[in-house]
């Protein structure tokens, strides 16, 4: 086989099956990621395969995992933690921001901290407290840590074995509310792109609109419905946000005039603010409006029966496009 | 492996053999040097007959789940008598941490099944007074509630209700949590800060063998209630699935902690007969053998068995109980349909105690949005029940 | 007494046993708080006047503090919790955002949760790793939270009283650098105004500084140096970060047409992008130039002997407003 | 309080009586049962030797803070007996992770003490490399590394280093912590891995009785190396002043973690002379007599006599001993000087492996800026060293 169709789910199966036959130092870790494979089955099959000593059934303490994966880490191994739900990444923070995040520069290059801590992320999927939340600004805003998001199968599939291969630790963001929604074809003989670049999902001239992991696709939803509406909107996908990169945002911006960023995560202190910033500095006089920012409420993510309401959805972006030409 | 210098390396958990048990699965009495109880008949009524309706709440919440009207249930089919059992043993003015599977407890203490029912519906995370019931809401981080736990008992023991002898006035604070959350930083910090602190708190442990598909006698290899040796401060193992010696032991830990002498590690040993939750498939993971060699351990059949045999509760009394426990089913599939779906501007109130500018005037804006899909689609309100 | 000439450290500790002796259910915790009045001794004396019950030496052990003093607060109490260190809050980070955060909108109102928790933060003492964290942007971030900074010895008494009186969370931050820096004369029987408030505290009409915590010093200075160069400068001190109160900036930056948002945690993601990102949404039409902002850099916070180069100072604000003007 | 029920309460750590000593702060070597040691005079004076040394380093770095060459300086004073012992106890392949305190390991595995002056002096965070010395660098976060060292010794499981019997290839890792320490979540997480994994690792707790101003005996209420029973693995007591015992022990039990029988919790019993820190003042919250107390029996001192009594060192080696440290420290004082001071535009190196644009751009962005003053100022280089 090279083409497969697949779900997001099983490209990152298939992509961390692939990195773990590359490389024998890849190790998986995780609560329920054996026999289980994972609640979301994102590790289906790879302790059968790869053994017990290589997809490790952890004890449950999230700061554990980090913290023993950073030992693995400093003898050569290149572990891949998964944390079970965005919301239980913050018992294993301190090790996260003050451990993972700085031994690189702590020891002068010496010591490098190749990791990547997979975070299933985001709403939607109707859950119980803890099990919606978008915690990547409180990353990018930590040096010495890398962050993306994918949004798509292939993306999954590739930006997954990319991000195993750098020697920087990696904060690996899965829309989990895409695990199932949407398949694709992966050409495993292709050669994908750089992991650290933005890309232009569907172009546009009229406003940009930005997202990344889940609200990818409902941007794009978003510029189907203004094109028939007669407005065309370029829509891009993040991919890396931390490094950012920015350039094709603000080629684009520079066309358009106009820009939305779109996330799951709280707008305040979301990285909507950020690349608002940003963008306002380096387009400042190509701005027609102020760059706005559709997201998550300032409100702790509300119970599923009204998460709706806090969820960015595609009549919130159309609203903030209607605002933005209305500047 | 026997070390001559350090001795041995113990390898795994020992077997049941030494925990407390005061009625054995078939249903006889058997005494313990201990924590000998003498207990009425009504007693043993009342205890079968709350393990009766809980588990039959359980039922009717996971078939409430299997038709849609719960997005989750956590079951807790075989431990009621855990559950039961800890829940009769507080008193008035203690106070409850549950985890997510406390709903034998809850029942105890009074908190409307259809109460509980909010979380997993989506309504709400926990719909009940916590201080009307001293009973926590539902913490679903691991762990993080057994140090809240502590915490309060160090509350009580400042409040003054702490081994004053006098009965109705002393307090004690019961903490649940897992065999898997035994894992957690913050329940070993809750068992420093109680030791340091010497509050009056009872950590009881439910070790149902798993935490989802991870079986306990992998991640610790000595009995769990051990574990409060490290710390300085008593464990007992007790059989979970025996309401009467969970009762017997919880009673009297938590005496011992209102009487000012310390906290306690009880592990109830038990085992979780249904999946972790309702999404979740244990038979990816565990033995259909293991389930059915628990099953001859079932907390309510042996009561049955004992009350039945003692001529202590008749026919009657289990067609009545059977009728009881139809009602409160009913009752739920009715009053869970009514339960009512938040409002969405209802998000942004409660964030905070006092309201700041910055949510009240994100609230107006929201309402503005709102109101213009209203003029829209006219007045039609949407039911949040199916 | 009523008029005293204090530091803010002084300041801090009057404060702190102000609010003891009004109000018995305030208790303080932390490490070394007691006998040894803190590291910083801002709880000199307080153990010795209100006993081991009211004033708590806990065990070395953050989350256990904070997780502890969500118990006590269940129960009536409002703890006052001192965090020694900036750097030394993330163990406590989860039972801070999943458990202080959300109580009271988890239990409806039931159940508030009244706690301060108090951290010494920022750099520029000369010491070794994780003691010169700027975390701020990170607990403003999540909703539930509230979170204030005082840059001077008056607001450092008055303010700390008053995030105790709050029956919210508040994250109370402290310029450790400033503690003894200055002194200035409190009078206890005035009546401060309200603490969810932002101050102009130098007026001027050709930009607007906005700074908290130890930058308000640096803006000052930078306001000082520019005066004599003719320009004029307004200063404002933020105070509350979240929420934020941007009235009077937004009324700055309407007369001033530029602003330059100061800070030292990292520029990336910090309170800057958010307040930049605000001030371009509401001032759109009266900015002459984008927000710019100055802070910390991207890195992590350097080993002392270079930290001058990571921290924003009179130099690099001063450059900012330039910046600005070429815009 | 005995409790009938539940046993007895221990109130506060049991004394020193049950450590593990063999040479007594006289100077008499005496037994042990289970740790008996031959050791040859070479080796003692080696002890010796070290401990010397590494008091004189110590010695050298607080004058240096004292004259503001450092910031700070974390004194082990006291201390030396259970770090040189361990040092020595441990092979060539094994992994040390230090706190902030071990620069007696940091000695004994040839880290240039100068290099240990740069995390204190604000030059570097640690200027030595891990891997050469099998020595990590110094961790601040109290209890952070302790996971470290529990993963690493994961590692050394997967690399096939542990229980093949060659003892060239066998390794184990050496955890360091503090008794203020014990108290993390961290550390006591730790345990649970090194249990769950049977990994070879010898956790070596220095209770030297402070965390800074908090005494150990109000935190636990009986002795730290019993805190390992609650997790299933071994824990021993030694005489942390007493480098044969401290040696002895830690052997043991590396040996022990190489040869696959998992992990052990060593509690050094010893305490800490000096301040917490240079910037610590202990006369707030500790009394001089207990500081007297303990001089008596100070770590060099017993092992002095004991060589001196049995004729196993001369004068002149004590002379050349004394030399050899006042040129290391001269040595220090020189060296430390020189320590370059961070070149500004190197704060934005190696904060990744792979540089990012965006970070390339700010440091471009800085050094625009930096060079817009060397305009003005002239070239003038400003050295770092007073
Ligand atoms: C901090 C955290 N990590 C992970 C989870 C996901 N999770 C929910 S329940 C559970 C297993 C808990 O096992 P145990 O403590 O034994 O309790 P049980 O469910 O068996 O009653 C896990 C891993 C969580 N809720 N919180
Ligand atoms: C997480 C964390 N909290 C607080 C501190 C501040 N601190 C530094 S050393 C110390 C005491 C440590 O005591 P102990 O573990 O006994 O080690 P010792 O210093 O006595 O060698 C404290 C509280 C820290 N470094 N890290
Ligand atoms: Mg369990
Ligand atoms: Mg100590």
């Amino acid at each position: 086989m090279t083409t497969t169709t697949m779900s997001m789910a099983k490209a990152l199966n298939a992509g961390l099956r692939r990195a773990m036959e590359e490389d024998p130092k890849v190790v998986v870790m995780g609560e329920d990621v054996g026999r289980l494979g994972g609640v979301f089955r994102i590790t289906d099959g790879l302790q059968k395969d790869f053994g017990e000593d290589r997809v490790m059934d952890t004890p449950l303490a999230e700061s554990g995992i980090v913290g023993t994966a950073v030992g693995m880490a400093m003898r050569g191994y290149r572990p891949v933690v998964e944390i079970q739900f965005d919301g239980f990444v913050y018992p294993a923070y301190d090790q996260i921001v003050c451990q993972v995040a700085k031994f690189h520069s702590r020891s002068q290059g010496r010591v490098p901290m190749p990791m990547v801590i997979r975070i299933p992320f985001g709403g939607g999927i109707g859950a119980v407290e803890h099990h919606s939340e978008s915690p990547e600004a409180q990353f990018a805003h930590t040096p010495g840590l890398k962050v993306v998001a994918c949004s798509n199968p292939v993306d999954a599939y590739w930006m997954l074995q990319q991000a195993i291969a750098c020697d920087d630790p990696v904060i690996f963001l899965e829309p989990k509310r895409h695990y199932h929604s949407t398949r694709a074809e992966i050409d495993d003989a292709a050669s994908p792109g750089p992991l650290w670049e933005s890309r232009v999902v569907r172009p546009g001239d009229a406003a940009t609109l930005i997202g990344y992991g889940p609200t990818v696709g409902t941007c794009v939803d978003a510029a189907a419905v203004a094109a028939e509406e007669g407005r065309s909107l370029e829509v891009i996908d993040l991919r890396t946000l931390s490094p950012l990169d920015l350039g094709p945002v603000e080629e684009s911006v520079r066309r358009t005039g106009r820009a939305i960023v779109v996330h799951e995560a709280h707008v305040n202190l979301g990285l909507g603010a950020e690349v608002a910033a940003r963008l306002t500095e380096t387009c400042f006089y190509s701005l027609e409006a102020p760059v706005l920012r559709v997201g998550g409420w300032d409100t702790p993510y509300p119970p599923a029966r009204v998460e709706e309401a806090y969820l960015p959805d595609l009549d919130r972006v159309l609203d903030a496009v209607d605002r933005s030409f209305a500047f | 492996m026997n070390d001559p210098v350090f001795g041995p390396t113990p390898t795994a958990p020992a077997d049941e053999g030494e925990l407390v048990q005061l009625l054995t699965p078939e249903g006889e009495r058997v005494h313990h040097p201990e924590f000998d109880l003498e207990l009425t008949p009504e007693m043993l009524r009342t205890f079968y007959r709350d393990m009766f309706l809980v588990r039959r709440l359980d039922v009717e919440a996971t078939a409430l789940q299997r038709h849609g009207e719960l997005g989750l249930w956590a079951q807790l089919l075989g431990q009621e008598a855990a559950q039961v059992g800890a829940g009769h043993a507080l008193a008035r003015q203690d106070f409850v941490f549950p985890t997510y599977r406390e709903h034998g407890v809850a029942w105890v203490r009074g908190v409307d099944p259809v109460s509980l029912l909010g979380l997993f519906r989506g309504v709400d995370n926990g719909g009940w007074d916590p201080h009307a019931h001293g009973f926590n809401l539902y913490t679903i981080v691991i762990g993080a509630q057994v140090l809240h736990a502590a915490g309060y008992a160090m509350a009580l023991q400042r409040d003054g209700v702490v081994g004053t002898g006098d009965g109705d006035r002393d307090a004690a604070v019961l903490a649940h949590f897992g065999d898997g959350a035994s894992s957690q930083g913050d329940v070993n910090e809750a068992f420093i800060f109680a030791a340091w602190a010497n509050a009056p708190v009872v950590f009881f442990c439910q070790n149902n063998q798993w935490a989802i598909s991870e079986p306990i006698e992998k991640v610790s290899r000595i009995p769990l209630y051990q574990r409060a040796n490290g710390f300085g401060f008593p464990g007992v193992r007790v059989d979970g699935n025996d309401v009467l010696a969970s009762y017997a032991v919880t009673q009297a830990a938590l005496k011992r902690a209102r009487e000012g002498q310390g906290p306690t590690l009880i592990e109830a040993y038990t085992y979780r007969m249904g999946a972790h939750t309702t999404t979740d498939d244990p038979t990816r993971y565990r033995l259909m053998e293991d389930v059915e060699h628990w099953k001859l351990k079932d907390p309510l059949a042996r009561v049955e068995v004992h009350l039945r045999r003692n001529g202590l509760a008749d026919d009657d009394f289990f067609a009545e109980l059977s009728a009881e426990a139809d009602a409160l089913g009913e009752r739920m599939r009715r009053e869970c349909h009514l339960l009512p779906d938040p409002q969405p501007l209802s998000i942004f109130d409660r964030v905070y105690a006092e309201q700041t500018a910055e949510l009240a005037a994100q609230q107006a804006e929201v309402a503005t949005y709102l109101s213009s899909f209203a003029d829209h689609a006219g007045a039609g309100a949407e039911g949040g029940a199916a």
